[in-house]
């Protein structure tokens, strides 16, 4: 069968550095091919390329066709590519919160997409809006309600993902470039992504996939390329170049199952503590968001936060971590009650630290990342900016990133890395609990292995406490003692992480549990509900 | 500039466009309580006065043909013209002693004529025959006449109170009116002293810039009150006449003379000495002026002929000064920008009064209130008067109880040599007297008149018969005699 | 966002009601009275007080002021110290001249703001740009009387394309469109520039946006692209200047009004601050003062609708 | 991209250049010039030994308009100072505020002046304090701060309570480091942007109430006295109106084209928006 992207010889350039070095590349019809690689490896700058696009300072050769129509030549992308996109092809970015307009409702969006692309829908409204609720529904969220009239700050995180998606399949495209869509899904949405991924193709659609997941991709690729410095070094079925089912139960690695300081010591001292915590969105104790939660973290101890999407994981993190203003209940540290973070005192602020989950938007465009991850270490360690600024650097590399990297501003980092230089951000504090903020979404394997293998370090020498948010149920697995599930803004379910996850007493763990397993083909896409949307009142101000 | 004024034929109809300074919702139909020239220039067109005042300030007759007082210039006959009001009426004396006692209504504070016309002993005057009426007075006044002929005298018909509806015997017949914009009025054809030429009138409202523009796009065809810099863009405009009337009133300084340093007339005297009339001329009137000698109403019945030019004697100033400890010392200059080429002046006076040693401290002032201000503000303020008769200049500015004495001139010796003089029935021996009053004041007052401005009018060349005429004089804004080519 | 909108009609008459009592002191801090200015020149002292006793003016400040009050409560505005008129004689008289004068600039305002705003915007640096930029920028800099004046100087005096003034057009200025051509000009010229600078700065925000780059890489088409998705952030600055232009078309009409000689509310407004014509001056500052509540208000929701997010910011 | 800064740097070049004379007359004028410019030519003559001829008291328009900027600009440039010093600490300390009742009460009185007619102000401050520059600079000052302060606020208020200066918190970064460091510097280029159009504004409102009557001495040297007296005068002795006319122009095009000059990258064409022009 006639491919429908080929790509021949593409190279990418940004000043003296080489992001891609003529990669090679073909997508067949009708399949997922995955785009695999460590984070930097230039996935991303790949992918723009499909579109004939490169970032700011980046140059483009190669040829690069999409459907028989030529975005990229030698000299560079052609005239005809923008025709292309949208039409043929259409790119998922990786940061949507990014890229959804603040203040167009998200109805009206993805209603113009369609009329732009569709043949059938540029006279008939009527039709446009059935595609649109399809795209709705196929990305995952309800088409119910008052949704279509939200903007897009009033969704959540892994929401706004699939807000971002459903813009992408509402053009109906040939080919469709999904940039790690799996950020921030809970495993049920996962699961049911997956299944729709699989869907699309069965409808003819090509899907390239750009992601970490494995799993994921396991699950839905037929065809995979590994990209490593610019250069493809593996191509071909997925089985063969992603053979290894990673094993049920974690190995004792390095970074491995909970190396518990001094026998079982933990659990005797809590070191983060919140009880009967309420919170809400608007002024006024309007919108509420989290229900009288109770949750804790004990010293050197891990407890891990799991729910679905929206489900108010974010807003509890940013209670504990007191950015978040509009709460009720008590959260106390070694038994210190904590107020708000600007009533903390610097001890106090130092003792508890927050990672980020949309972590771009965290950094200063106008200073270099390395020069921001310094400053914790300058206020809250007291040490001089010169010593600062060594043990960021320092800090940075442990977890994979190279000292260049980190002296360029946030924009021209990848994703991956910014995350990590948030993580190595928060980690100059050296601060008692560190809240983790989904904060694996954009690494590869081998830099989560850095990331938990640092944590562990950390637990085990400085017994900091962790409390880790994230979807991924496997690695909860294998970083947490404790554990607390999170359903509508309520605790559905807590206790010790391996006893909630082999006898779940909650619907709410139940349904994720079972998607969980998303490499073994046996798992069924269609079976979980969609994740409800709360909050469908229209927000007053 | 004005040789081709009247030189030809008058033709019949037309719509005359008169744009004059307007004064908004101020803007009055009531001509009793007429302020501004925009107020007289609009009822002058729809009434008329008894007497009026010629080129040289003296009365002529309007509606009352002739008149003669009596011996002791209390009792005054005036013969009236069979003029026909716009409702068909004819004058008669009740219509004039109605009009007198509307004027002089108590309760009417914003009738002007009010304080001049105040001793007209209403109860004693009557009418005498069909077409005369006799007025007394409670004192003797030889100047009656000319009062009549003052702001705010127009003779209105018995019974009128309503503003909104004026009905007169003016060329004009009235049709309507928007204060601080547009006033219409059209042809009476039977007026008593012949129809005007016109079909209608239209008096505009229009600031200075307005005024130009208006005139020089022909947009109006008769701009009132223009500035010499006007004059001078417009000097070879082919479409634009300036009419300038000279000897147009007064332009001086005021000193107040009821306090330090110049309740001494020799510091007085030095201020008249030290000042360059000849430049102020040139730079604040920009040449279009005559220089004045200290005295009012230059060119007017009654100024004192035969007295010298004063001139600039700067040595003879500083002597005087300092004999008078003036020298060195500040005094304080009033000034706003009520008029045109105050602060000019102003400024001009302080650095003519520094080279004779003199310091002056200029404060500006609020231009809406000056001259109320300036009767109790300021050691030296700016002055101006229009044109009007001398002995009435007399009786409102430099009277110990005048409205607006604004030099504090207050003898009650001069009081009374003026008082007689008015009263003096013979006109030799009054002119006489005057002349006396008018020397004492220029010697020993506190008036410094430096100038006789020319009055700038402009007409478009198609408006014929436009006389140069002082302001408030017979033929100033006179409409019935003019005519459009 | 309609809760929003009540509170903030509720704050403008807080707002409005504030406003007079600053006016109205302002205006008793000026010096000199309404009877003052009326006799200035004419009469002595003694027939002002007759006449002040007669406007009521001898009487306390508190006092005029709960009169005041309690009649425009009840829908009377008052009448005029100078004219005997009802106020709202006065307002009706002028306000339909200005009000026509300002919404035909505005309706002119906007589209050339946005269309010029967004052009240079897009092609910022470019010659385009360059050219309009400095042109609008040269014209926002040159006095507006001098720029009236220079208009009428050449265009009605010397081309005697247009007539020079209002004078006389009182009755029928509505037939007339030509005399609205250089009032209208001289106040587009005056305010097209900051409002134009400050969509062009929008748009160029708007531009690098990430939304706008994900809608491209969509394939919206350009033209498309900059109306739905540039425009409504490009407009946010924009919406708030133009609250702001309120004011400054006013400082404009002011001057237009006087060049022109257009009897419209500025003019009216000077004259009553000339005349110390108290009621007028409180009525006709108070309309003013709604109008440009009433802008601001519009700009604040239509603002908080181009960015809805700011609802959660406080 | 390569053009992106070069051209800020003719802008920002252009900006200097044109705000060199008006500048250097305002600055050395004074200095150069006597405190009372003698009137000693005829008014409105040309030529005649005054390079601009004369202006209506028959003083020299050249060393008026040396002498006359100081005024102009200063009561503009200072009125703008303070209204956006004024507005800036209000804006930014209620954007920076957390309580809401600190913000109503540091933002809502300032909103109450907002509605007010500046003409209305400027009137008052002309008439009963007339020709004192002071009271002209603070009315126009008082006047501009709510705007300025709003405007700001909003700004500020984005920046404050972005993620960045969360994560600034969050590092123990001091308040006044966040609101000078992040924020601050979030707020310049507005806040430059605006004083540079609104030193334009400001001088012509100065200007306009000279136009109509009220304010500075009418035999004053300042510029925008200066236009005001001679405009009548425009076609009989150009220069008078035109010289300081001129400066004026070149003041705010310059103001304003530095102001740009100080417009962060992004913004810039060359910066981000390249990617939208390929
Ligand atoms: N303008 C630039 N100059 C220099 N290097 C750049 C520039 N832009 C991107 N890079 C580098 O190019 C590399 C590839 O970036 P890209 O975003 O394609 O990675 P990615 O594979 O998508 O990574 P991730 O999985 O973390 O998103 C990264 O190392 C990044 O730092
Ligand atoms: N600014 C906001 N305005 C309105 N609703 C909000 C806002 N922020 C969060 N929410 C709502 O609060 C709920 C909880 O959001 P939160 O971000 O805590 O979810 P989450 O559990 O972190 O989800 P995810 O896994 O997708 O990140 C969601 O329903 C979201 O729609
Ligand atoms: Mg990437
Ligand atoms: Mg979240």
């Amino acid at each position: 069968m006639e491919p429908v992207i080929e790509v021949r010889g593409l190279t990418a350039r940004a000043g003296t550095a080489t992001l891609l070095d003529g990669i090679d590349l073909t997508v067949a019809p009708g399949e997922v091919t995955a785009l695999v690689g460590p984070s930097g490896s230039g996935k991303t700058t790949a992918a723009l390329a499909l579109l004939g696009e490169a970032a700011p300072g980046v140059r483009l050769t190669g040829t690069v066709s999409v459907a028989g129509t030529q975005v990229v030549s030698a000299q560079g992308p052609t005239g005809s590519a923008p025709a292309a996109r949208g039409r043929l092809v259409a790119y998922m970015p990786q940061h949507p919160a990014h890229a959804l307009h603040p203040a167009r409702r998200i109805g009206p969006v993805l209603t113009e997409l369609a009329r732009l692309h569709r043949p059938d829908s540029a006279r008939s409204r009527s039709a446009a809006a059935a595609h649109a609720a399809v795209a709705l529904r196929t990305a995952g969220l309800p088409d119910g309600g008052t949704i279509r009239r939200r903007f897009p700050h009033q969704f959540s995180g892994g929401q706004r993902q699939r807000v971002a998606l459903a813009q992408v399949l509402a053009c109906g495209p040939r080919v469709v470039v999904l940039d790690e869509p799996s950020t921030g899904l809970d495993t049920v949405a996962r699961m049911r992504l997956a299944g729709e991924l699989t869907r699309l193709v069965d409808g003819g659609i090509t899907v390239l996939l750009l992601s970490h997941d494995l799993d994921l991709v396991r699950a839905v690729a037929a065809r995979t390329v590994l990209l490593a410095r610019g250069r493809v070094v593996a191509t071909g079925p997925t089985e063969d170049v992603l053979p290894a089912e990673p094993p049920p139960a974690p190995p004792a690695s390095a970074s491995g199952p909970l190396p518990s300081p001094e026998g079982d010591s933990r659990g005797e001292v809590t070191a983060l503590q919140a009880h009967g915590l309420s919170a809400w969105i608007r002024p006024g104790h309007r919108g509420e968001v989290l229900h009288d939660v109770t949750v804790g973290v004990r010293e050197g101890g891990c407890t891990a936060i799991v729910g679905p999407s929206g489900s108010g994981k974010t807003v509890l993190a940013r209670c504990l971590a007191g950015l978040h203003e509009r709460h009720r209940g008590r959260i106390s540290l070694f038994g210190e009650s904590l107020p708000v973070l600007r009533h903390r005192t610097p001890r106090q602020i130092r003792g508890v630290q927050y990672v980020w989950q949309e972590v771009r938007n965290s950094f200063d465009e106008r200073r270099t990342v390395v020069e921001q991850v310094a400053r914790t270490a300058v206020r809250l360690r007291r040490l001089s900016p010169e010593a600062a600024e060594r043990r960021a650097t320092e800090v940075c590399e442990r977890l994979g990133l190279a000292p260049g990297d980190t002296r360029r501003h946030a924009a021209s980092l990848s994703g991956g890395e910014l995350q990590r230089a948030a993580l190595a951000r928060a980690l100059l504090a050296e601060p008692d609990v560190l809240i983790c903020d989904e904060i694996t979404t954009a690494l590869d394997a081998a830099s989560t292995e850095l990331v938990t293998a640092e944590l562990a370090r950390l637990r085990r020498e400085s017994h900091t406490a962790v409390l880790w948010i994230g979807h991924d149920l496997e690695l909860v697995e294998r970083l947490a003692d404790d554990l607390v599930v999170l359903d509508e803004g309520t605790v559905v379910e807590s206790g010790g992480c391996h006893s909630v996850l082999s006898s779940p007493g909650s619907e709410t763990t139940r349904l994720l549990l079972r998607s969980r397993h998303l490499g073994t083909r046996s798992a069924s896409p269609s079976a979980p509900a969609p994740p409800d949307v709360r909050g469908e009142e229209e927000p007053c101000p | 500039s004005s040789a081709d004024a009247g030189s030809s034929t008058p033709k019949k109809g037309g719509t005359l466009r008169a744009a004059f300074p307007g004064a908004g919702v101020k803007e009055t139909m009531d001509p009793h309580a007429q302020q501004q020239f925009i107020d007289i220039a609009r009822h002058k067109a729809v009434f008329d006065k008894l007497v009026d005042l010629d080129a040289t300030l003296r009365p002529v007759p309007r509606l009352a043909r002739s008149w003669s007082g009596d011996d002791s210039s209390r009792v005054w006959r005036f013969e009236l013209h069979r003029a026909r009001f716009h409702d068909g009426h004819v004058l008669d004396a009740d219509d004039v002693l109605y009009s007198l006692s509307r004027i002089l209504d108590p309760k009417a504070a914003d009738h002007l004529a009010r304080k001049s016309l105040s001793h007209v002993d209403l109860a004693n005057s009557r009418a005498v025959g069909k077409h005369g009426v006799k007025i007394a007075l409670t004192r003797p006044n030889a100047e009656f006449p000319a009062l009549l002929a003052m702001t705010g005298t127009a003779i209105v018909r018995n019974g009128w109170d309503d503003p909104r509806h004026p009905v007169g015997t003016g060329p004009f017949r009235f049709h309507s009116f928007a204060p601080g914009r547009s006033f219409v009025a059209r042809r009476f054809d039977d007026h008593w002293n012949g129809a005007p030429h016109l079909d209608e009138v239209r008096i505009l409202s229009a600031e200075t810039e307005a005024r130009a523009a208006a005139l020089q796009s022909g947009e109006a065809h008769y701009a009132h009150e223009m500035t010499p810099t006007f004059a001078r863009m417009v000097a070879h405009d082919s479409r634009v006449r300036v009419v300038a009337t000279p000897l147009s009133g007064a332009q001086g300084f005021a000193l107040k003379t009821d306090r330090p340093p110049f309740d001494d007339p020799d510091a007085a005297m030095a201020v008249k000495l030290l000042i360059d009339r000849k430049r102020l001329v040139d730079v604040v009137c920009a040449g279009r002026a005559e220089i004045g000698n200290d005295l009012y109403g230059k060119g007017y019945t009654y100024y004192p002929d035969g007295l010298e030019q004063r001139e600039r004697d700067v040595a003879e100033a500083r002597r005087l000064l300092r004999r008078t400890g003036v020298l060195n010392t500040t005094v304080s200059f009033y000034t706003s920008t009520a008029a045109d080429g105050f602060p000019q002046a102003a400024h001009l006076f302080r650095e003519q009064a520094g080279e004779a040693g003199l310091r002056v401290k200029i404060v500006n002032g609020p231009p809406e209130t000056y001259f109320t201000d300036v009767l109790t503000k300021g050691t030296v303020t700016n002055h101006r008067c229009g044109a009007m008769p001398i002995p009435t200049y007399l009786s409102e500015r430099l009277l110990t109880d005048s409205p607006q004495n604004a030099t504090a001139w207050e003898h009650r010796d001069f009081d009374d040599a003026f008082t007689a003089a008015r009263a003096t029935a013979d006109v030799r021996k009054r002119t006489e007297r005057y002349r006396s009053v008018q020397t004492t004041l220029r010697d020993r007052g506190g008036l410094v008149l430096w100038a006789h401005p020319e009055w700038l009018n402009a007409v478009s060349r198609t408006l014929r018969g436009v006389k140069e005429a002082p302001p408030n004089t017979v033929d100033w804004a006179r409409f019935d005699t003019v005519w459009l080519d | 966002m309609a809760r929003y909108a009540l509170r903030r009609c509720g704050w403008t008459v807080v707002q409005l009601a504030v406003l007079s009592v600053v006016v109205f002191l302002l205006t008793n801090l000026l010096p000199g009275d309404a009877a003052t200015v009326d006799f200035n020149e004419q009469a002595g002292l003694d027939q002002v007080a007759q006449l002040r006793e007669q406007m009521g003016l001898d009487r306390p400040l508190s006092e005029r002021f709960v009169d005041w009050t309690g009649s425009l409560l009840t829908g009377d505005l008052g009448t005029s110290l100078v004219g005997g008129e009802p106020v709202s004689e006065v307002l009706s008289r002028s306000v339909g001249v200005t009000a026509a004068l300002a919404a035909i600039t505005l309706l002119l305002l906007v589209p050339l703001a946005v269309v010029l705003g967004l052009l240079t915007g897009l092609r910022a640096g470019g010659r385009t740009d360059r050219v309009v930029s400095a042109v609008t920028l040269t014209l926002a800099s040159v006095p507006d009387f001098v720029l009236a004046l220079l208009l009428v100087g050449v265009v009605s005096l010397r081309l005697g394309w247009l007539p020079a003034t209002w004078v006389g057009a009182d009755d029928q200025w509505w037939q007339r469109p030509e005399l609205f051509v250089l009032p209208v000009t001289v106040l587009l010229a005056r305010t097209v520039g900051g409002l134009s600078r400050q969509i062009r700065a929008g748009t160029i925000a708007s531009l690098n946006a990430g939304y706008t780059v994900q809608a491209r890489r969509l394939g919206v088409p350009p033209a498309r692209l900059v109306l739905r998705h540039v425009l409504p952030g490009a407009a946010v600055p924009g919406v708030q200047e133009l609250a702001r232009a309120g004011d400054q078309l006013l400082g404009g009409v002011l001057v237009t009004e006087a060049v022109f000689a257009i009897p419209g509310t500025a003019t009216a407004l000077v004259e009553a601050v000339r005349n110390r014509d108290v009621p007028t001056v409180q009525a006709l500052t108070l309309a003013l003062a709604a109008v440009a509540c009433l802008l601001n208000l519009v700009a604040d929701l239509v603002g908080r609708r181009l960015a809805p997010r700011t609802e959660v910011l406080r | 991209m390569k053009q992106g800064p070069a051209r800020r740097r003719r802008r920002t070049a252009g900006g200097a250049l044109l705000l060199a004379p008006p500048g250097t007359a305002a600055l050395v004028g004074p200095f150069v010039t006597p405190a009372d410019i003698p009137s000693d030519g005829m008014p409105y003559a040309r030529g005649d030994g005054h390079p601009l001829g004369t202006d209506a008291l028959g003083r020299d328009v050249l060393t008026l308009v040396l002498r006359g900027g100081a005024s102009a600009l200063g009561v503009a440039c200072a009125a703008v100072a303070l209204a956006v010093a004024v507005g800036a600490v209000l804006g930014l300390a209620a954007a920076a505020s957390h309580r809401r009742w600190l913000d109503d009460l540091l933002m809502r009185p300032v909103e109450l002046l907002l509605p007010l007619p500046s003409f209305l102000v400027i009137s008052v401050v002309g008439v009963g304090w007339r020709g004192q520059p002071v009271a002209v600079a603070l009315a126009v000052a008082a006047l501009n701060v709510p705007a300025v302060a709003r405007l700001l606020r909003a700004t500020a208020l984005d920046a404050a309570s972005g993620p960045v200066a969360e994560a600034m918190r969050l590092q123990g970064e001091s308040p006044t480091r966040i609101l000078f460091g992040h924020v601050g510097r979030a707020v310049l280029p507005v806040a430059a942007a605006d004083a540079g159009t609104r030193v334009g504004a400001t001088v012509f409102t100065v200007a306009a109430a000279n136009f109509l009557g009220l304010g500075l001495d009418p035999t004053s040297p300042d510029w925008g006295v200066l236009i005001a007296a001679s405009r009548e005068a425009l076609f009989v002795q150009p220069w008078a109106v035109c010289a300081p006319t001129l400066l004026l122009v070149m003041f705010t095009v310059g103001a304003n084209l530095l102001a740009d000059g100080l417009m962060p990258r992004g913004a810039e064409p060359g910066g981000r928006a390249a990617a939208w022009n390929q």
